[in-house]
C-alpha cells in the first residue's frame, strides 16, 4: 500500500475505539422535554422567536438568525414553549435556550423537498442551507452556509470530507460512513455542486478500513491515513491529503480548499432532499464509566442524562463527563445539560482513563515541540501566556494555535499547555479589540 | 560666543586650580615614592644575595645589549654587579626578571653567583590569582630556584627541574622562564666564570 | 602637532619597535581581552551598564556596539595625549584627570555628531553614549593600556576586543534575564541578586577559557 | 607644539615653581578647550526634545549610571515622561526627589481622597463550589472552566490573581478564602482590579469603613442558596441607613460612598452579614459647656441622637449617637467633641 | 538631629551598595581581603567627603551647563591626590588595589552624591551625607570582603580564624571573581528577604 | 428527579499521557548504573560512596531549599536531585576526599538550581556549575587524585583515608602532584613537544610519548579501564544506558550526536600535533566527552528545546570542546564547553523557532 499520507508531528494516544465501533447506530426517541440552546452555532446566538405558552411543531423556527455569523435555530420536536430563559449548556455556565415539551415527534419537513437539486442554482442551495440552520458537525459547529459562500476571488477548486474521526473513543463518524453511505454521498455532491470545485475526496484514518473500502466500492476517491492524532483536524488534513498549507491566520479556502465533516454532508442531504432542517445528530456515548457504549441518533436538546440511561448508566466510578473527545472535549459538571449540534460524543471517563497529573514545572524536553502539529513551541507559548505576557504569546504564534492539545497530552511535566495558550488566544483577542 | 568662552574660562579656571594642587602635591611625593621604589629594591637585592656575605656593594652594570628577551614589557635587564664591600671582589649579580604570567607581568627579583648559580629569589611584583599564582611568592615555592643553574631553571612539565605550583603552572612557568632567559642572556655576555657555556 | 612627530611618536611606541606587528602578541591580546580576561566577568570593569542595560536584548545589543565605538575612539585620545603631551613633560600624574575630560568630552561631541549627520545611528547607538561616559571600563581600559606598556596598535586591538567581550557578555545575560522573566525564581532573588548569581555562573563558565593562547 | 610649552614655562618661570606651573596651563589649556567644545556643544543640541523629559532629567543626577535599566539619565527621564517608567526608577536620588519626578511627569493625579481596592465578596469558604476543579490555580484559568468553581458565578475564586498582580505585596489570601489588603500598602494602582477575571475588586475611598462585600446579582434564595454571606436584596439596609446612602438594584446593595457617614447602621442590620464595617469601636459624640443651644445639631443628627431646650446646653443620647461626627464641624461654638476610640481609623491591624 | 539623619541614611537606608548598586566595579574586585576593602573604603570616603565638600561650597558658582565636567575634574583632583599619597605611604595597599585606585573617578557613587546632594545642599550636610556615603560604602565592603577573606582564606584581617586546615584548603572560588558575584547576590537576597520581614512583620 | 450527580471539572485533554517527570529521571538513574558498577569495578567501593554522598547532599539541599522558600516539598522526590548528584560524582576523580562531592552537590542544588526557580527553571546544568565550583575553589584536589584503574584490588579500599594517596598528598603542597596520569593529560603534553623538544633538545618528550602509547588501547580507552573521572571512563557501559534512553523515548539523538560528530570531525581536523592528522576516535573515546555527549549535553532543561537549535548547540560545544583541548589551559573542555552553550541557550531558542505551518518567513 506504500506510505501512508500524514503531517508533521502529532501524537499516538490508545483510542479505546473498539468500546463502540461495532455497536449500530440506534435512535433514540426525543425525551419528555428539549432544552434548545439558542448558540447552537459559533457565531452570534440566535434571537428567540417564541415565548413561554407558545405552541410549536417540529421544524418550526424557534429562534431567528442574527448576523452574518449566525443561524436560525428550530425546534426538534413538536409540543409547547415552558420557558425562554439562560440555562445551563455543554459549553458555558449557561446560555439562552428554549424548554419544550414534547408532544410529537413527527413533521419536520418545512422546506419543499429539492430530490434533483441540479435543478436549482447554487446560490439556492447555499440560502437553503443557511435557512436549514446546518453547521459543521466536526466539532466547531461552524455555519456551513459561510463556508459555501467564499468571497468571489477566491477559488475553490477542492472539497475534501473529513471521515478523519481522530479524536480516540468517538465512532459516530465512522458508523454514519458504514450505514448511511449514500446520505453522505449525496451531500458530497450538493456541496461540490454549490461550490462548484473539480475535485473531491474524502480522507479516513486507517483505522477504520471497512469505512474505506465501502466508500471506494461506492466510487469516492479516498485518502487512506495515517492514524494519528490531530489528523483530523482541517490544515493538517489538508496537509497531508494535497501537500497545501493553509496560511498562518489564514483558512482553507486560502488554498482553495473547503473541508466538512461527514455528519455536515448527510445534514446537507437531508436539508436539500428532504427539506428537513438540522434537528438531530449522531452521537457516541462511551468510556469505561458507562455500562455498554453505543453509538445514537438523538434529538438535539436531549439531556446527557437521556443518552447515559440509554448506554446502560453510569458504572460504579465516574470521575469525569465530557461533551466532545478525551482530547479537545469539554468536562461537564452535571448531566443536566442538553445536546448541541456539535456534540459529537458523551464520555464518563473512570478514575482510571482521566487525566490526573500534578501539574510539575516544565522540564524543557521539546517533547511538545516536537509533537506540535502546527510546529509552535507550545512550552514557550504557554510559559509567555502563565506569565501574562501577552504580546511575546502571541510574537510566538499562540493565535496559530488549533487547540488539540497533543502538547499538553505528550508533556511529561503534566503542564497545562493548552489552557494557558487558549487563555492567551482570548486576551490576545480581546486585547486587540480593545485597540481596534 | 561670550556665553560659551565664560564656560570654556570657568572649566578652565577649575582646571588650573585643580593641577596647581595637584603639581603641589606630586612635588611632595613624588621623591618619596621614587625613595620607597628604591628601598624595596635594595632590600630585595640584599635578601636575595644574602648568602654571598655579609656587606656587600652593589653597582648597577652597563652592558650593552642586555635587554630582556622574554619580558613583555619594554625593559632593560638592569644587571646589577654584586661585589665584597671590602675586597671589591666581584662575587655575583642581582637582575629583575619580567615574565607575563596568568594575570600580570611577574617581576622576580633574581641573584646569581658568579658562577651562574642562582643564590635567591624573590618576587618584586605579582598580580596574580590570590591562592593560586599568587602563591608564587611564598616559601617553599619560591626557594626552590636556589642552587639551581641556567639548564634546571624551568618547570618539570617542560623538563626542568621546578615543581609548579598546582593549578598554576602558567605563573610558575612565568617565573622560572623568565629568570632562566635572563640567566641566558648574561651568559651570552660571557658574565660567569667557569662552565657556565652552551 | 606635526604630522611627522606623530609619526615618529607612534613608531616609537613599544610594539611596532621591532619589525611589523607580532601576530601571536595580538592573538593574546584579542582572547585575552574577550574571553580570559573578559573586562565584565572577571575584571570588574563595566559592572554598572553590565547590570542596568542587560534587561532587553535590544538595548544589550546596542549599548554593546556603543561600547565598543567609544572605547576604541577613547583608546585612542588618551593613548596620544598620554604618549606626546604627558610623557614628554613628565606630567604622566595627571592621567587620570586628563583621561576622564578626553572620555567625557569625546563622548559628548561624538553624539552631537552623530546627531546631525547620522540620525539613523544616533537612534540606534546615541542614547547609550552618556551612560558611557562615567563607565569604568573605558577609563579602565585608558588606564591598563598605559600600565601594559601597549603601543597604538596594541592598544587598539586590546579596545575593540574588550568591546567585544563586554557585549558578548552582556548579550548573554540579556538573553538569559529574558528567559527568567518567566522563571519561578525566588521572590528574594529577583532582580539584581539573581543577576548577580548569573553573572557568577559566567564567571565561573568563562573560567573554561583559561589558559587559551597563553 | 608641546615642546614650544616647555620652552615658553622653563623660559618664564622658576624651576620651583615650574611643578606646579607647569600642569595647571597643560590642564588649564585642555580643560579650556573642552569647556569651549562642551558648551558649543551644548549650544548646537539646542534642538531638544520632550519638554517634560527634560524637566525630569533636572532633577536626575546625570551620573548616568545605568542602575535605573535605561542607558543614561535622559533616557530614562523620557521614559518617564512617556509612561514607561516608574518615577521612582532612579537608584541614586531619594524619596523626595522621587516625588517632585512624579510631579514634573504629571503622573501623580493629585488625589485628595486616598483609596485602597477593597474586594467585594465575603463569600471564599462560606461560599459552595459546584464542582472539583482540575487545572492550573489561577482565577483566571478557572474562569475559564465554566466559569469557576463557585457555584456563585459573581464570587471569588480565592486562586489570588490579585495577589500575584499587586506589585506592593499589598494583599495577600486571608484566612477565609477572600483576599485581604492591606490599607498602608495599598497605592491604589488598579493592578488587582484588572487582575481579578471576575471584576469585583474596586478602587474604594479609604475613609470609608464600611463596605458591602458581595457581587451577587442573583435572587435572594439563588444567592442565599450558594454562599451564606451574600446579599439578598432584602433591603433592610436601605432602611436603616440614616443618610440615604444605599440603594439596592439587581438584587445587590450598593452604598455611596460620597454620603456614607461611616455609621455602621447598615451593617448591623443585614441579615447575612453582607455588609462589612471595619469600626472596631465608635466614639461618642459629647456636648461640652460652650453649647449655646442653637440646636443646629439637632437638625443634623441623622439618627435624632440630641435633643434639649432652645437655648439650653443640648445633650447626646449616648446610646443613639454612632460617632460619625456631622454635628461636630457643624457646631458654632465648637461644643461638640467625639470621644473615646478616637484614633481608631490607623490603630486597627 | 538632622545633621546625623544625613549621615546615617547612608549606612543603611540609601546605602549606595545594597540600595542602590553604585560603585560595583571597585566594590566587587577588591574586596579580596578586609584590609583592601579598608584601604579602598578609606580612599573613596575621603574623595566623597572631599568633593561633596567643594560642590556644596561651589554649588552657586558653575554654571549648570559646565557642572558635570567640572564635578569631574574636582573628583578626578582628588582621586589623584589620594593615588599620590597611597603610593607615597602606603604602598603596599596602591599595589593591590592596583587600577582601581583612578577609577574611583567613575564610581558612580560619588558623581551621584556630588549631582544628586552636594550641587543642593548646604557644605555641612553635603559633608555628613558625604561621610554617610563614605562609611555605607567601605562597611558594605568589609561586610563582602569578610565573607570573602573567611571563605577564600580562612582569615579576617590576615588573622587566622578557621584554622590551620582551613587556611591551607580554603574554598578559593570566594576571592576569585565568580565568588564576588555569588556572594553579592545572595548578600542582596539576603537584604531582600530582612526588608520582606520588616515590612510583612 | 434523581439526586443531580456533580462531576469534577477539569482543562483538557482528559487522558495523559505516559510519561512523567518523575519516570524519565528516573530511567536516568537506571541508564546511570552500569556505568556506577563499572567505576566500583574500577575504582573502588570508594566511588560508590562518592556517589552515595553526592546523592544523599543533592536531596538534602533540594529539601532544605524547598522548605526556605516554602515551596511543595514533593518536588524533592521528583528524581531530578538524583541525577544531578550521580552526574557530579561521575565528575569527579575518583580519590578526593569525601566532602568534594557533598559540598559540590550543595553549590549545585542551591546555587545552580533552586536559586533559579528549581527544576526546569536553571540555566546552566547544576552538576557542571557544581563541578567547575569545586575545580575554581579547590584546584589541587580536583587535579590530584586520580587512580588507576584496579589499582584499590592491590592497596584496599581506600575508604578510611582522604582518599589521595599519602605521597601525592606529600606533595602537594605548593608543588606538582604526580598525578595517575588520564589519556588528556598525556595528550596535553604531547602538545607541548614542539616547544619541549627546542627548549630541551629532541628526545624530550620521549617519556611523555611512552606514556601515551601506555595510555591504552582503544579497547582500553572504551571499556574504561584508564583514569579519569568515577563515571567518564566507561564508553561502553555508558552507550548502553543511553541506548535504554533512547528505547524509553527519553534521549532526543539530536544533541549527542551532533556533539559527538563535532567533536570525532574536529579531533581529526586539529586534533593531532598538526592539521587533519587527529585521531577522532581517540578523541571521543578519551574524557568526559561520552559522559557528557549522552548524559549532560542532553540535559533539556539547559539546552535547547527547537530542533535546529539542538544541533546548533551540539556544534558549538563540540568546537569549544575541542578548542579547551588543542590550546586551552585545561586537559579536557567538555564540561566548560557545555557551560558555555547553556549561557547561549536562551538565544539559540530565541533565534531558531520552528517555522509555523503555513507560516511565511518573511525576508530579512
Ligand atoms: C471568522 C471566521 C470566518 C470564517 N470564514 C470561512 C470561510 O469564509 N470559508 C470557510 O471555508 N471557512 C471559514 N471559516 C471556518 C474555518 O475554516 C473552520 O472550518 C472553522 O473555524 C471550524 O474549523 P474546526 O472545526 O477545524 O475548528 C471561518 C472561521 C471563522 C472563525
Ligand atoms: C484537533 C482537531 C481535530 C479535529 N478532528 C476532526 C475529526 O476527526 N473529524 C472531523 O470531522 N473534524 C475534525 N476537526 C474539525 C476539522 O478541523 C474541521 O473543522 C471540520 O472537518 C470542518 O467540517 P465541518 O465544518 O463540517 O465540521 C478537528 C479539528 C481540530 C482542531
Ligand atoms: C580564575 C582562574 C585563575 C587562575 N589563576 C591562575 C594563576 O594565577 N596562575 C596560574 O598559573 N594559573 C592560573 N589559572 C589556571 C591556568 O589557566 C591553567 O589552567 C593552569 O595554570 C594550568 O594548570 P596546571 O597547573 O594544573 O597544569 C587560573 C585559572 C582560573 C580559571
Ligand atoms: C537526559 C537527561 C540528562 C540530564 N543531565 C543532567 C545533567 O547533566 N546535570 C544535571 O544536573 N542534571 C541532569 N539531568 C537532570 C535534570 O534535568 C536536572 O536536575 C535539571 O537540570 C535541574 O533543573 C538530566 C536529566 C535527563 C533526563
Ligand atoms: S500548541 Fe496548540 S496546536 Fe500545538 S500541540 Fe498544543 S494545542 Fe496543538
Ligand atoms: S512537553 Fe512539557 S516538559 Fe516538555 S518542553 Fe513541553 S511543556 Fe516542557
Ligand atoms: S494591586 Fe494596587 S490597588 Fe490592588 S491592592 Fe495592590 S496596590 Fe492596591
Ligand atoms: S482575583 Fe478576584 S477572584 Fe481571584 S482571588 Fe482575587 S478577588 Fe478573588
Ligand atoms: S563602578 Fe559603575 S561601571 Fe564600574
Amino acid at each position: 500500500m506504500g506510505k501512508l499520507k500524514s503531517f508533521a508531528g502529532g501524537t499516538h494516544p490508545p483510542d479505546r475505539k473498539h468500546l463502540s465501533s461495532d455497536k449500530a447506530i440506534e435512535r433514540l426517541p426525543a425525551p419528555e422535554t428539549v432544552c434548545v440552546s439558542l448558540c447552537q452555532q459559533l457565531g452570534a446566538p440566535s434571537e428567540p422567536t417564541v415565548k413561554k405558552g407558545d405552541k410549536v411543531s417540529r421544524g418550526q423556527e424557534i429562534g431567528s438568525q442574527s448576523g452574518f455569523i449566525s443561524l436560525p435555530t428550530h425546534s426538534p420536536v413538536g409540543g409547547t414553549v415552558l420557558k425562554v430563559e439562560d440555562m445551563p449548556m455543554p459549553h458555558r455556565r449557561s446560555g439562552p435556550a428554549v424548554l419544550i415539551k414534547t408532544e410529537t415527534e413527527e413533521g419536520g419537513q418545512v422546506f419543499e423537498p429539492w430530490p434533483e437539486f441540479r435543478e436549482h442554482s447554487p446560490e439556492e442551495i447555499v440560502e437553503r442551507i443557511k435557512l436549514a440552520a446546518v453547521c459543521g458537525m466536526g466539532g466547531a459547529s461552524f455555519p456551513t452556509y459561510v463556508k459555501l459562500s467564499p468571497p468571489p476571488e477566491k477559488n475553490i477548486d477542492t472539497l475534501i470530507l473529513n471521515g478523519v474521526e481522530c479524536e480516540p473513543y468517538l465512532t459516530a463518524d465512522h458508523r454514519l460512513m458504514l450505514e448511511h453511505p449514500d446520505d453522505i454521498i449525496l451531500g458530497m455532491e450538493i456541496l461540490v455542486y454549490a461550490l462548484g470545485a473539480e475535485n473531491v475526496m474524502m480522507g479516513i484514518e486507517m483505522n477504520k478500513p471497512d469505512a474505506v473500502e465501502l466508500m471506494r466500492e461506492k466510487g469516492v476517491e479516498v485518502v487512506p491515513l495515517k492514524v494519528k492524532y490531530p489528523q483530523g483536524a482541517e490544515k493538517q488534513l489538508i496537509d497531508a491529503a494535497l501537500g497545501r498549507e493553509v496560511p498562518a491566520g489564514g483558512l482553507p479556502l486560502d488554498v482553495g480548499v473547503v473541508v466538512q465533516n461527514v455528519g455536515t454532508a448527510k445534514a446537507v442531504a437531508e436539508a436539500v432532499r428532504d427539506g428537513v432542517p438540522s434537528l438531530r445528530r449522531l452521537v457516541t456515548v462511551t468510556g469505561l464509566g458507562v455500562e455498554s457504549p453505543v453509538n445514537l441518533d438523538v434529538a438535539v436538546g436531549t439531556p446527557f442524562s437521556a443518552l447515559i440511561e440509554k448506554a446502560g448508566g453510569y458504572r460504579e466510578d465516574v470521575a469525569r463527563l465530557i461533551n466532545g473527545g478525551p482530547m479537545m472535549g469539554i468536562a461537564q459538571y452535571t448531566d443536566e445539560i442538553p445536546v448541541v449540534k456539535g456534540t459529537s460524543g458523551v464520555l464518563a471517563l473512570n478514575s482510571h482513563e482521566a487525566r490526573d497529573v500534578a501539574e510539575g514545572p516544565c522540564i524543557r524536553c521539546g517533547k511538545c515541540t516536537d509533537s506540535c502539529p502546527m510546529k509552535l513551541v507550545p512550552s514557550r507559548i504557554a510559559r509567555f501566556a502563565e506569565y501574562e505576557k501577552w504580546e511575546q504569546a502571541e510574537k510566538q504564534g499562540a493565535l496559530d494555535c488549533i487547540a488539540c492539545g497533543t502538547c499538553s497530552y505528550v508533556c511529561p511535566a503534566g503542564r497545562y499547555l493548552v489552557h494557558y495558550i487558549k487563555r492567551a488566544q482570548e486576551m490576545i483577542r480581546a486585547l486587540r479589540k480593545r485597540e481596534a | 560666543m561670550g556665553e560659551i568662552l565664560r564656560l570654556g574660562l570657568i572649566l578652565m579656571l577649575v582646571a588650573l586650580v585643580a593641577a596647581v594642587a595637584l603639581g603641589f602635591v606630586n612635588s611632595k611625593t613624588a621623591p618619596i615614592i621614587e625613595e620607597q621604589e628604591r628601598m624595596r629594591r635594595q632590600e630585595a637585592m640584599r635578601t636575595v644575595t644574602s648568602s654571598l656575605g655579609d656587606s656587600l656593594q652593589f653597582d648597577s652594570l652597563a652592558v650593552e645589549g642586555l635587554a630582556n628577551p622574554y619580558a613583555m614589557v619594554d625593559r632593560r635587564l638592569a644587571v646589577v654587579a654584586v661585589s665584597d664591600a671590602v675586597s671589591g671582589d666581584r662575587l655575583g649579580y642581582t637582575f629583575v626578571a619580567y615574565g607575563k604570567g596568568y594575570s600580570s607581568t611577574v617581576q622576580t627579583m633574581v641573584g646569581v653567583d658568579s658562577s651562574g648559580r642562582i643564590v635567591g629569589c624573590s618576587i618584586l611584583y605579582q598580580q596574580e590569582t590570590p591562592g593560586l599564582g599568587a602563591n608564587a611568592e611564598n616559601q617553599p615555592w619560591i626557594g626552590q630556584f636556589e642552587g639551581k643553574r641556567i639548564s634546571q631553571c624551568s618547570v618539570r612539565k617542560d623538563g626542568g627541574e621546578i615543581d609548579s605550583i598546582t593549578g598554576a603552572t602558567i605563573t610558575s612557568r612565568a617565573v622560572s622562564d623568565s629568570v632562566r632567559e635572563g640567566l641566558e642572556a648574561m651568559r651570552e655576555q660571557d658574565l660567569f666564570e667557569g662552565g657556565e657555556r652552551a | 602637532m606635526s604630522a611627522s612627530m606623530l609619526m615618529a611618536a607612534v613608531l616609537a611606541s613599544p610594539d611596532t619597535g621591532g619589525g611589523g606587528v607580532n601576530v601571536a602578541k595580538m592573538m593574546a591580546i584579542i582572547l585575552g581581552a574577550i574571553f580570559i580576561n573578559n573586562f565584565v566577568l572577571s575584571r570588574f570593569l563595566g559592572i554598572c551598564p553590565f547590570l542596568g542595560v542587560s534587561k532587553q536584548l535590544d538595548s544589550a545589543v546596542g549599548m554593546g556596539a556603543a561600547v565598543i565605538f567609544v572605547m576604541t575612539l577613547a583608546t585612542l585620545g588618551s593613548w596620544l595625549v598620554y604618549h606626546l603631551l604627558l610623557v614628554p613633560m613628565e606630567l604622566t600624574y595627571l592621567r587620570t584627570i586628563a583621561f576622564i575630560l578626553i572620555i567625557a568630552s569625546l563622548v559628548q561631541l561624538v553624539e552631537m555628531i552623530l546627531q546631525k549627520f547620522s540620525p539613523a545611528l544616533y537612534s540606534a547607538l546615541g542614547i547609550y553614549l552618556p551612560l558611557i561616559t562615567t563607565n569604568c571600563a573605558i577609563l579602565g581600559m585608558a588606564v591598563l593600556n598605559i600600565d601594559e606598556r601597549y603601543g597604538l596598535g596594541e592598544s587598539l586591538v586590546h579596545a575593540v576586543s574588550a568591546g567585544i567581550g563586554f557585549t558578548l557578555a552582556l548579550v548573554l545575560m540579556a538573553g538569559i534575564r529574558e528567559r527568567l522573566e518567566t522563571a519561578d525564581v525566588p521572590p528574594a532573588l529577583r532582580g539584581l541578586p539573581i543577576t548577580f548569581i548569573i553573572a557568577g555562573a559566567m564567571s565561573l563558565a568563562f573560567f573554561g577559557f583559561a589558559g587559551l593562547g597563553g | 607644539m608641546s615642546h614650544l610649552l616647555v620652552v615658553v614655562l622653563s623660559a618664564g618661570l622658576q624651576s620651583q615653581v615650574d611643578a606646579i606651573a607647569q600642569p595647571a596651563l597643560v590642564l588649564g589649556a585642555v580643560a579650556l578647550v573642552l569647556g569651549l567644545g562642551l558648551a558649543l556643544a551644548a549650544k548646537k543640541l539646542a534642538v531638544r526634545k520632550d519638554p517634560v523629559a527634560e524637566r525630569i532629567e533636572e532633577f536626575l543626577p546625570g551620573a548616568n549610571c545605568g542602575g535605573c535599566g535605561y542607558p543614561g539619565c535622559p533616557a530614562f527621564a523620557e521614559a518617564v515622561a512617556e509612561g514607561k517608567a516608574p518615577p521612582n526608577g532612579c537608584l541614586v536620588v531619594g524619596p523626595e526627589v522621587d516625588e517632585k519626578i512624579a510631579k514634573a511627569a504629571g503622573q501623580e493625579v493629585e488625589e485628595s481622597v486616598k483609596r485602597i481596592a477593597v474586594v467585594r465578596c465575603g463569600g471564599g469558604h462560606s461560599a459552595t463550589d459546584a464542582f472539583e476543579y482540575h487545572g492550573p490555580p489561577e482565577c483566571a484559568s478557572a474562569m475559564l472552566v465554566m466559569g469557576g468553581q463557585k457555584t456563585c458565578p459573581y464570587g471569588c475564586l480565592g486562586f489570588g490573581d490579585c495577589v500575584e498582580a499587586c506589585p506592593f505585596d499589598a494583599i495577600r489570601m486571608g484566612e477565609g478564602g477572600i483576599p485581604v489588603v492591606d490599607e498602608e500598602s495599598c497605592t491604589a494602582c488598579g493592578r488587582c482590579v484588572d487582575a481579578c477575571p471576575k471584576g469585583i475588586i474596586e478602587l474604594w475611598p479609604a475613609e470609608n469603613d464600611v463596605m458591602v462585600a458581595c457581587s451577587s446579582k442573583d435572587k435572594g434564595g439563588v444567592a442565599r442558596k450558594a454562599c451564606s454571606v451574600a446579599c439578598i436584596g432584602c433591603r433592610k439596609c436601605e432602611k436603616a441607613c440614616p443618610v440615604d446612602a444605599i440603594t439596592v438594584d439587581d438584587f445587590l446593595a450598593r452604598i455611596d460612598p460620597e454620603k456614607c457617614i461611616n455609621c455602621g447602621l447598615c451593617a448591623t442590620e443585614c441579615p447575612t452579614g453582607a455588609i462589612i464595617d471595619k469600626v472596631p469601636a465608635r466614639p461618642r459624640a459629647y456636648i461640652d459647656s460652650n453649647c449655646v443651644g442653637c440646636a443646629i445639631c439637632v437638625e443634623i443628627c441623622p439618627l435624632d441622637a440630641i435633643s434639649g431646650e432652645h437655648k439650653q446646653r443640648h445633650e447626646v443620647d449616648q446610646e443613639k449617637c454612632v460617632g460619625c461626627g456631622l454635628c461636630v464641624s457643624k457646631c458654632p461654638t465648637n461644643a461638640i467633641r467625639l470621644v473615646g476610640a478616637l484614633s481608631y481609623r490607623r490603630s486597627e491591624g | 538631629m538632622r545633621l546625623w539623619g544625613e549621615f546615617a541614611k547612608g549606612i543603611y537606608k540609601e546605602n549606595p551598595v545594597f540600595k542602590q548598586a553604585l560603585g560595583m566595579c571597585p566594590f566587587l574586585a577588591v574586596t579580596t581581603s578586609v584590609e583592601n576593602a579598608l584601604g579602598m573604603g578609606a580612599a573613596s570616603t575621603f574623595v566623597v567627603v572631599c568633593s561633596n565638600f567643594l560642590v556644596s561650597v561651589l554649588r552657586k558658582l558653575i554654571p549648570r551647563k559646565v557642572r558635570i565636567p567640572c564635578y569631574i575634574v574636582i573628583i578626578a583632583t582628588f582621586v589623584t591626590l589620594v593615588d599620590m599619597v597611597m603610593n607615597a605611604y602606603a604602598p603596599q595597599l596602591h599595589r593591590s588595589l592596583g587600577i582601581f585606585i583612578p577609577l574611583i573617578v567613575v564610581n558612580c557613587m560619588i558623581l551621584g552624591r556630588a549631582e544628586g546632594f552636594a550641587n543642593k545642599n548646604t557644605v555641612i550636610k553635603s559633608l555628613a551625607d558625604g561621610f554617610g556615603m563614605g562609611v555605607g560604602f567601605t562597611l558594605a565592603m568589609i561586610l563582602i570582603a569578610s565573607f570573602r577573606e573567611i571563605l577564600g582564606n580562612g582569615t579576617w584581617l590576615a588573622v587566622n580564624v578557621l584554622g590551620e586546615r582551613f587556611h591551607n584548603q580554603p574554598v578559593l572560588i570566594a576571592i576569585l571573581a565568580p565568588g564576588a558575584f555569588i556572594i553579592m547576590g545572595f548578600i542582596l537576597g539576603t537584604f531582600n528577604i530582612l526588608e520582606r520581614r520588616k515590612a510583612g512583620r | 428527579m434523581a439526586e443531580p450527580r456533580y462531576f469534577e471539572l477539569a482543562v483538557s485533554p482528559h487522558v495523559e499521557g505516559h510519561q512523567t517527570t518523575r519516570k524519565v529521571m528516573f530511567d536516568v538513574v537506571i541508564a546511570l548504573l552500569p556505568a556506577l558498577a563499572a567505576a566500583v569495578w574500577f575504582f573502588g567501593p570508594r566511588a560508590l560512596l562518592l556517589v552515595v554522598l553526592s546523592v544523599g547532599a543533592a536531596l538534602v539541599a533540594e529539601y532544605a531549599s524547598l522548605r526556605f522558600m516554602k515551596r511543595p516539598i514533593s518536588f524533592v522526590l521528583d528524581g531530578s536531585a538524583i541525577v544531578t548528584g550521580i552526574l557530579l560524582a561521575f565528575n569527579l576523580p575518583p580519590a578526593v576526599p569525601w566532602w568534594i562531592p557533598v559540598a559540590g552537590s550543595a553549590f549545585a542544588i542551591v546555587v545552580a538550581k533552586q536559586a533559579f526557580g528549581g527544576l526546569g527553571h536553571n540555566i546552566m546544568n547544576p552538576a557542571l556549575l557544581g563541578r567547575a565550583f569545586l575545580v575554581a575553589s579547590f584546584p589541587v584536589l580536583m587535579t590530584a587524585g586520580w587512580i588507576a584503574p584496579g589499582r584499590w584490588q592491590q592497596e584496599g579500599t581506600g575508604l578510611t583515608t582522604s582518599g589521595i594517596p599519602q605521597e601525592q598528598l606529600a606533595e602537594i603542597e605548593g608543588a606538582d602532584a604526580i598525578t595517575g596520569a588520564t589519556p588528556l593529560n598525556i595528550m596535553k603534553q604531547t602538545y607541548d613537544r614542539e616547544t619541549m623538544d627546542s627548549r630541551m633538545g629532541e628526545g624530550a618528550t620521549e617519556q611523555v610519548r611512552e606514556s601515551l602509547s601506555s595510555g591504552g588501547t582503544y579497547l582500553n580507552l572504551f571499556l574504561g579501564k584508564i583514569g579519569g573521572c568515577i563515571g567518564e571512563t566507561s564508553g561502553l557501559l555508558l552507550l548502553l544506558g543511553a541506548l535504554y534512553l533512547v528505547a524509553r523515548g527519553v534521549l532526543e539523538v539530536r544533541l549527542p550526536l551532533s556533539y559527538l560528530g563535532t567533536v570525532a570531525l574536529l579531533g581529526w581536523v586539529f586534533g593531532g600535533s598538526g592539521w587533519f592528522n587527529g585521531d577522532p576516535l581517540f578523541h571521543v573515546l578519551a574524557g568526559g566527552v561520552i559522559l557528557g555527549g549522552l548524559f549532560m549535553v542532553s540535559d533539556m532543561v539547559t539546552t535547547p528545546v527547537t530542533p535546529k537549535g539542538r544541533v546548533i548547540f551540539g556544534v558549538g560545544a563540540g568546537l569549544i570542546t575541542m578548542i579547551v583541548r588543542r590550546w586551552g589551559g585545561y586537559p579536557e573542555g567538555c564540561s566548560y564547553s557545555i557551560l558555555l552553550m547553556n549561557l547561549a541557550t536562551p538565544l539559540i531558542d530565541r533565534y531558531t523557532r520552528p517555522r509555523i505551518l503555513g507560516e511565511v518567513k518573511k525576508s530579512g
